[in-house]
């Protein structure tokens, strides 16, 4: 064993590419649940950005335009939990399970033809100055640019919930659903494009897995990243850095223990295997042990407008 | 501003029928009438939230019907709703520019609301997080929101029901400042000694149409109630009894609130006796419900700190507390005191459980649980077609006349009741406070905590007051003053009062 | 335009109804489906729901069949159910099934080859006892830490996946099995098989203990006030805990009857149909127990039907990939599209459904 | 009508690129073989603990020939073929026979020595990365016959092994890979059946992999060099044309390399010629059978002597292949729940 042969910066490195997918699912689901929706379905948006997106990736020969595709595919399967959720009032969590279940049938079914096919590949991107930097630089600055496109997304993110009103009013909705009303904001129309933002980070997620991470198309091929990126949320206690932290965080971990089992390190690996799951479930604790976890008032609770 | 035939139905009822009448610039109208008359379906509808059935309103002699609140507060309509429209989580300033159409950059909306504030005597801190002011802060947040908007017509539904008298004076003082610029107030309350002393016109609903319209100012609050009723009233009466044994002690209670947005309570201590109505004054958000659930059980005392007939009860939970003859009766009648949902029957199981032997060994008895329901719906005049009806169909008196009289009927030797008429109407309000009294005079000891000042001159014997988890010292409510009570409710004890 | 007016309480009609609706929409949607995949929809359908039960060859088979595939899910979704009435939500059921098999199996194993009759009952104690234990950890840490319990229930399927692993590598695997990897199969340890009831139909203890827990939940919702405090804190927390309820407790029992349900259920399939531990001996039940539950409406003959219907489109679903070749991706979906169609029809139950007449709603726009 | 009905069970969905992709190809090829003589059916994603029902439905809609393609089914194969008498069962890399059951297998092993023999010669940095499924004897297997010949042609060589406990998980694999490589391999051999460490290989630029299960073609000639392939096909097309011919027996069978079970995918030209020639070479040997891939002198991982100079390892008995769980000597590493 020979802990010296794990490179921190290349750990960080590969790290970012194996948190990305779950970033980008995350930073979504947060924005959603900021709105007071909790949508379970991520697994199967997630799952279905994959396959539309490697899909259309294969067939235009752009990945680019795959991750375009994605992204609406994801949004418009959120929809479908958005209407049932939103209008006809269903339970958020069985929708939630529903939207899982049924994208990874309809994933399965979209992929059929594109089983081992390879993807297009996406070229690199190097930041200009900062790839430049002595060591770091080519390390951590030359990356797909999706690398680049999530950080910018919960930027983004943090921007217009902090700093704009439509932010604000987001906020407010997830907040107390009813003063919203009652204030004149369209509760339903807000949740709407909320889970629609969600849908469409969660499709660019899975999009990563399948045109660059992996890259090609396998039935079930997102593996519970969905599930990762929900904890991910409650971890971030709904804050956009704190998102990213928390992904990184995961995707670190997961990597980690892979380098501590190629560098024989003495710890079973079934343990190693597990502490991802083990380490979440301890800084879920130690978060809840802080009391207030800034959840936003309405959660998943229903909103029924009465006039 | 003129109203002309406003009509709204809603499924089984029509809560405004063809209202009509007009208010003066710079007039302060009241809007009258029992609970449910129509009152705030009616201002909704000025609001633009909601949409008439049929009618036409003006502004400034222009037609006015806003599609939505945006475009009445456009036209000059603010609100003051009769349910916190806040967000607790977000900040004083957050919370303004929400209700804003074009709300000024961050810094100068935080200068803005000091400025203004601070004229109108109601200074508030920009940057504190809503959930942690008082009850009457946040109405003054509510009240900036619009008084930033300067508008033609400030619509206020309820806006005093949670300050102290003290809090009330400055209100109205900001209020006929703003008539004085030319604003015109609709104006909502039950309390009609304020409407006597606020307001230039009323209009009274019942059943949503107008019945009446005067000048407060030359009416009795009595003749006031009258009118909205439609009925004399009947005041409760009781026969004075000298108050027998120690029934209930608190002694030094004090209790971090298990809410967080609640009030911790603060070395309460308190004594009543059998046969007698103490009264709890005070604010809400003061401390109330976390008073209550210390004595229900909800949240445990320290030990010792509770004592029933003698017996320590400080750290029983709810059920054991409820055999040994303590019962209580929370504000929040939808979810807390009744589960909305489930029947009338299951509803009477909730507290009746244990005194009244519905439980056989953990099974129930489904139809002694429905006989005690029945009991209670006839022994309360309960307005429903039975006891299968869930909680929540039932109006807001009805239901809380059910809960108070699942409690009284159970015999209880204490009873705590908390809020026990909030948003119910007149007739129903005496009847709840008849059985209270009633319940006295059989020798139980009784706690109202109430904010309705009114209510506890006239049934309590004795009077305290809380305030930020303090509780007074209780003295005899003969002969208190308003401005004693305000004082005691502002804070100060019952011997500097009574001094 | 339509809008919705929330009933005073919910319909029991429409209740009853619109399960029946979902499953006739999703018959529909499915047979669109089915067509768009170049398959015969009325025989797709056919083969899904009426061969497995009336078809001559596979009928026969297939019936008994169905009740041994519903029994886990049924046993699992009682369990969850309880919790989910009382808004505690156990999405880990497939850990606490995994870890209730474990346990079970490692207490009988323990034991190779006595033929002790009392190997069984302890299995079935151990099995019960491992959910639990699963199930207890998600529970003490809300109730110590108000840790959400649907993330770390979850978090720890992953966990019991990789334990599962382990054991059947390691602590249990068959000594006698070359180095493979999985257990000694209770089919040839007699005194620790969990055999069928009826021979020759599959029909197992578990089957058994499923019925039993429909009715045991039917009764302790309808005449227990264990139950009615279940329901309680379902509907409205602050009033279960003004009535006497313990938070605590009922978190505690909720999670602990759905974990030792799941535990039995992981039980009865490791002994019984699987027959051995092995790397990849969960089937996913504990997932879609889920659906099972709120397919049922939590409720617990809901959710024997629910059960049985799931198993029916499990079991006609593999026997329509086998006659007409139907892809088991699109048997997925179907499945989610039933629960699509089932929760969008609630709205019936719980709502009324009102046309506004374009006139009014001009006259409200004015 | 008289078509002869052949069923296959799936551990996978038929999508999944490696294991039962491969088995699906060889159903292809029975159908391709006899044409309309044939019906093949099949049902994926069957799972281990609930094969029976699948198994049994299969029997009854009259198939003649069921192949259970998953260890896992091992059981389940032998309870339904005993209610079945009369339709015949092969069941996949298991050890229970019956009557009416046969056993097959591949001796992937033998295309590990070639692999570990490339890799041998081809590593600058001596470190060659191996990710592993889950401890169970065929993986064992794999190892230690990749150790071997590549310890052979290069004493320095080192393995890194990563458990994945997964046979199929793209991102994890990749994950493996890209932890592999950043720790120095630059020969990254797999057990785990999708193409993700390739695309990771290819990514870093100087590494080298092999296709596994299926060809993965798309990433010759570099960085895929050569790889293992599961050829099932002619085994397929054989025992189907022994059950038409009615001399279908319950037998064991254990091929390799010379029966065309274990494919050796094309030897690119990203290896130089010498490497290319002397790996044909031991393929052949393997394939003639004049070399066994675990000939002796061997010891051990704890030095304890396994197989003498000259002696071959025995199929089954006590340190017997198909219950292989050691590592040989020189592998610095521990298998997981040993
Ligand atoms: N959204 C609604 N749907 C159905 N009925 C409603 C709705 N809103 C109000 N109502 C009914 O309309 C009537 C008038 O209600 P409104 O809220 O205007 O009364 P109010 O005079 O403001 O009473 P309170 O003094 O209790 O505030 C009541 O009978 C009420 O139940
Ligand atoms: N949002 C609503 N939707 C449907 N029906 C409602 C709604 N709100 C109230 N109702 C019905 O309207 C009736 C009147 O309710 P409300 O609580 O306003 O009564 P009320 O007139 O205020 O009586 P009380 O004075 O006893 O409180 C009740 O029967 C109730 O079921
Ligand atoms: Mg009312
Ligand atoms: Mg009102």
């Amino acid at each position: 064993m020979d802990l010296g042969q794990i490179n921190p910066i290349l750990l960080l490195a590969s790290l970012m590419v194996a948190a990305t997918p779950i970033l980008l699912a995350a930073i979504g689901e947060a924005v959603v649940e900021k709105s007071g929706v909790l949508n379970l379905g991520v697994e199967g948006m997630m799952i279905t950005g994959a396959v539309v997106g490697f899909a259309i990736g294969v067939n235009t020969g752009a990945p680019s335009i795959g991750f375009v595709a994605a992204a609406f595919a994801g949004a418009a399967l959120s929809m479908l939990f958005g209407v049932l959720v939103l209008y006809l009032k269903s339970n958020q969590v069985a929708t939630g399970l529903g939207l899982t279940l049924f994208g990874l049938g309809l994933s399965a079914l979209i992929g059929k033809p594109f089983e081992g096919i390879k993807a297009p590949t996406m070229a690199k991107y190097e930041v200009p100055l900062l790839s430049d930097i002595p060591a770091l630089g080519p390390i951590l600055f030359r990356h797909d640019p999706m690398v680049y496109v999530s950080l910018i997304i919960v930027a983004l993110t943090w921007y217009v919930l902090a700093r704009t009103r439509a932010g604000l009013i987001l906020r407010g909705v997830g907040e107390n659903h009813d003063a919203a009303h009652a204030l004149g904001y369209k509760v339903i129309r807000v949740r709407l494009m909320a889970i629609a933002f969600g849908g469409a980070c969660a499709g660019l997620g899975g999009a990563y897995i399948s045109l660059v991470r992996v890259p090609q198309w396998v039935e079930g091929m997102t593996a519970g990243a969905g599930w990762i990126a929900l904890a991910i949320v409650v971890f971030a206690s709904w804050r956009p850095w704190r998102v990213l932290l928390g992904a990184y965080l995961f995707g670190g971990i997961s990597v980690l223990q892979l380098n501590l089992q190629a560098a024989g390190v003495a710890i079973p690996v079934e343990v190693l295997a597990m502490s991802p799951y083990l380490i979440t479930i301890l800084v879920l604790v130690v978060i809840s042990l802080r009391g207030n976890h800034g959840a936003p008032g309405s959660l998943g609770r229903e909103f029924h407008a009465t006039h | 501003m003129t109203l002309e035939g406003l009509t709204k139905a809603y499924p089984g009822v029509v809560a405004n029928d063809q209202v009509s009448f007009s208010l003066l610039p710079g007039e302060v109208h009241a809007l009258l009438g029992e609970n449910g008359a129509g009152k705030s379906t009616l201002v909704k509808m000025i609001y633009g939230l909601v949409k008439p059935d049929a009618g036409q309103m003006t502004l400034n002699d222009a037609p006015f019907s806003p599609v939505n609140p945006a475009a009445a507060r456009a036209s000059g309509v603010a609100m003051v709703f009769q349910h916190f429209s806040l967000f607790e989580a977000l900040s004083v300033a957050e919370n303004i520019a929400l209700g804003m159409d074009n709300p000024p950059s961050t810094r100068e909306l935080a200068s803005r609301i000091r400025e203004v504030s601070q004229a109108y005597g109601l200074p508030l801190d920009p940057d504190r997080i809503v959930g942690d002011l008082s009850a009457g802060e946040r109405q003054r947040v509510e009240i900036i929101r619009c008084l930033l908007q300067n508008p033609k017509l400030l619509i206020m539904d309820e806006p005093t029901s949670v300050l102290t008298p003290q809090e009330v004076e400055i209100l109205f003082k900001t209020l006929r400042k703003l008539t004085s610029e030319g604003t015109s107030i609709l104006y909502i309350s039950h309390k009609l000694e304020e409407i006597r002393s606020l307001c230039e016109h009323a209009t009274i609903l019942r059943h949503g149409v107008v019945v009446d319209t005067c000048d407060p100012r030359e009416k009795s609050a009595r003749e006031l109630a009258e009118l909205m009723v439609g009925d004399k009233l009947h005041v409760p009466t009781r026969e004075a009894a000298e108050p027998g044994a120690v029934a209930l002690s608190l002694s030094g209670v004090s209790m971090p609130s298990p809410s967080e947005f609640g009030t911790d309570l603060r070395n309460v201590t308190l004594e009543v006796r059998k046969g007698e109505v103490l009264g709890i004054g005070g604010v809400a958000g003061n401390g109330q419900d976390e008073l209550l659930a210390v004595m229900s059980g909800e949240a445990r005392a320290r030990e010792g700190s509770i004592t029933l007939a003698g017996d320590e009860i400080g750290t029983l939970p709810p059920g054991a507390r409820r055999a040994r003859g303590l019962l209580t009766a929370p504000e929040e009648r939808l979810g807390h005191s009744a589960a909305p949902e489930m029947s009338l029957t299951e509803n009477a199981l909730l507290t009746g459980a244990v005194r009244e032997k519905l439980v056989d060994r953990g099974f129930l008895r489904w139809n002694k649980t429905e006989k005690f329901a029945r009991r209670i719906i006839e022994a309360f005049d309960v307005r429903t077609p039975g006891p299968d009806n869930a909680a929540g169909s039932l109006s807001g008196g009805n239901l809380q006349k059910f809960v108070i009289g699942r409690e009284v009927l159970q015999d209880p030797d204490v009873l705590v009741v908390n809020q026990p008429t909030w948003g119910v109407d007149a007739a129903a309000a005496a009847a709840i406070r008849q059985s209270l009294l009633d319940l006295a005079q059989k020798g139980a000891a009784v706690i109202v905590i109430s904010q309705d000042l009114d209510e506890l001159m006239e049934i309590s014997d004795r009077f305290t007051a809380l305030n930020e988890g303090r509780l007074a010292r209780p003295v005899p409510t003969q002969g208190l003053s308003v401005e004693e009570i305000g004082l005691m409710m502002g804070g100060a004890e019952g011997d500097e009062v009574a001094a | 335009m339509i809008r919705l007016e929330k009933r005073p309480q919910p319909s029991k009609f429409w209740a009853a109804v619109t399960p029946i609706l979902a499953v006739i929409a999703t018959m529909i949607a499915g047979g669109i489906l089915f067509w768009m995949l170049g398959k015969a929809p009325l025989e797709a359908i056919r083969t899904i729901f009426w061969d497995p039960l009336f078809h001559e060859t596979f009928g026969p088979y297939s019936r008994p069949q169905l009740l041994v595939k519903a029994g886990p899910l049924i046993l699992i979704a009682i369990g969850l159910s309880l919790g989910f009435r009382a808004g505690i939500w156990n999405i880990g059921a497939e850990g606490q099934y995994i870890m209730g098999a474990i346990c079970g199996a490692a207490v009988g194993l323990a034991f190779y080859p006595s033929d002790n009759v009392l190997i069984f009952p302890a299995m079935v104690l151990a099995g019960a006892m491992g959910g639990w234990a699963w199930a207890m950890i998600p529970g003490v840490l809300k109730v110590k830490f108000g840790t959400n319990e649907i993330l770390v229930s979850l978090m720890l399927v992953y966990v019991a996946e990789n334990i599962l692993a382990s054991v059947s590598q390691g602590l249990l695997k068959n000594p006698d099995g070359m180095g493979f990897p999985g257990s000694r199969n209770f089919r040839d340890f007699p005194a620790a098989h969990n055999t069928d009831l009826i021979e020759g139909t599959g029909m197992h203890w578990g089957v058994a203990a499923a019925l039993i827990a429909v009715i045991f939940a039917y009764i302790l919702l309808t005449r227990h006030m264990l139950g009615f405090q279940v329901r309680l804190t379902g509907e409205a927390p602050r009033a279960a805990r003004f009535s006497g309820v313990s938070p605590t407790r009922l978190i505690l029992f909720c999670l602990g009857a759905s974990g030792a349900l799941a535990g039995l259920a992981g039980l009865f399939e490791v002994s019984g149909p699987s027959g051995q531990i092995s790397i990849d001996f969960n089937a996913g039940y504990g997932f879609t127990a889920i659906i099972v539950a709120f397919l049922g409406r939590l409720h617990p003959i809901g959710i024997l039907l629910a059960g049985l219907l799931m198993a029916l489109t499990y079991i006609g679903g593999e026997l329509a990939q086998l006659m007409l070749g139907l892809p088991g991706a699109a048997i997925q979906m179907f499945q989610g599209m039933l629960m699509f169609f089932l929760l969008a029809m609630d709205v019936l139950s719980h709502y009324r459904v009102r046309w506004k007449t374009p006139a009014a709603a001009q006259e409200g726009a004015k | 009508e008289d078509k002869t009905k052949v069923g296959f069970i799936y551990v996978g969905p038929v999508g999944d690129g490696g294991w039962t992709y491969e088995h699906d190809q060889g159903r292809k090829a029975v159908e391709a073989a006899f044409g309309d003589k044939v019906e093949t059916v099949y049902v994926e994603s069957v799972s281990e603990s609930n094969a029976e029902g699948p198994i049994t439905q299969m029997a009854l809609s009259g198939v003649d020939l069921i192949f259970t393609t998953s260890f896992g089914f091992m059981d389940a194969t032998v309870a339904v073929a005993e209610k079945f008498p009369n339709v015949k069962f092969e069941h996949a890399t298991g050890y229970k026979q019956a009557d009416n059951v046969s056993v097959y297998s591949a001796r992937f092993y033998e295309g590990r020595a070639v692999q570990g023999h490339i890799a041998g010669k081809m590593t600058k940095s001596n470190i060659i990365g191996y990710i592993a499924s889950f401890p169970i004897p065929e993986v064992i297997r794999g190892i230690n016959s990749a150790y071997i010949h590549a310890k052979k042609v290069n004493p320095d060589v080192q393995f890194k092994i990563i458990w994945a406990y997964t046979w199929f998980d793209p991102a994890k694999e990749a994950d493996a890979a890209k932890a592999l490589i950043e720790q120095g391999a630059d020969v990254i051999l797999q057990h785990t059946d999708s193409t993700a460490p390739q695309a990771a290989a290819k990514e870093a630029g100087n590494v080298v992999t092999f296709g596994q299960a299926s060809d993965m073609g798309d990433y010759a000639p570099f960085p895929r060099v050569s790889s293992i392939i599961d050829d099932w096909a002619p085994y397929y097309v054989a025992r189907t044309q022994a059950v038409m011919d009615g001399t279908w027996e319950s037998v064991s069978t254990w091929d390799g390399i010379g029966a065309g079970m274990v494919g050796i995918g094309e030897i690119s030209d990203a290896v130089p010629a010498g490497v290319k020639a002397e790996a044909e070479a031991l393929r052949d040997a393997l394939a003639s059978g004049e070399y066994h891939a675990f000939t002796g002198p061997l010891n051990k991982q704890d030095g304890s002597v396994w197989l003498a100079e000259g002696e071959t390892a025995a199929d089954y008995g006590d340190n017997g292949l198909a219950g292989m769980n050691f590592y040989v000597e020189g592998i610095d590493s521990e298998i997981p729940s040993n």
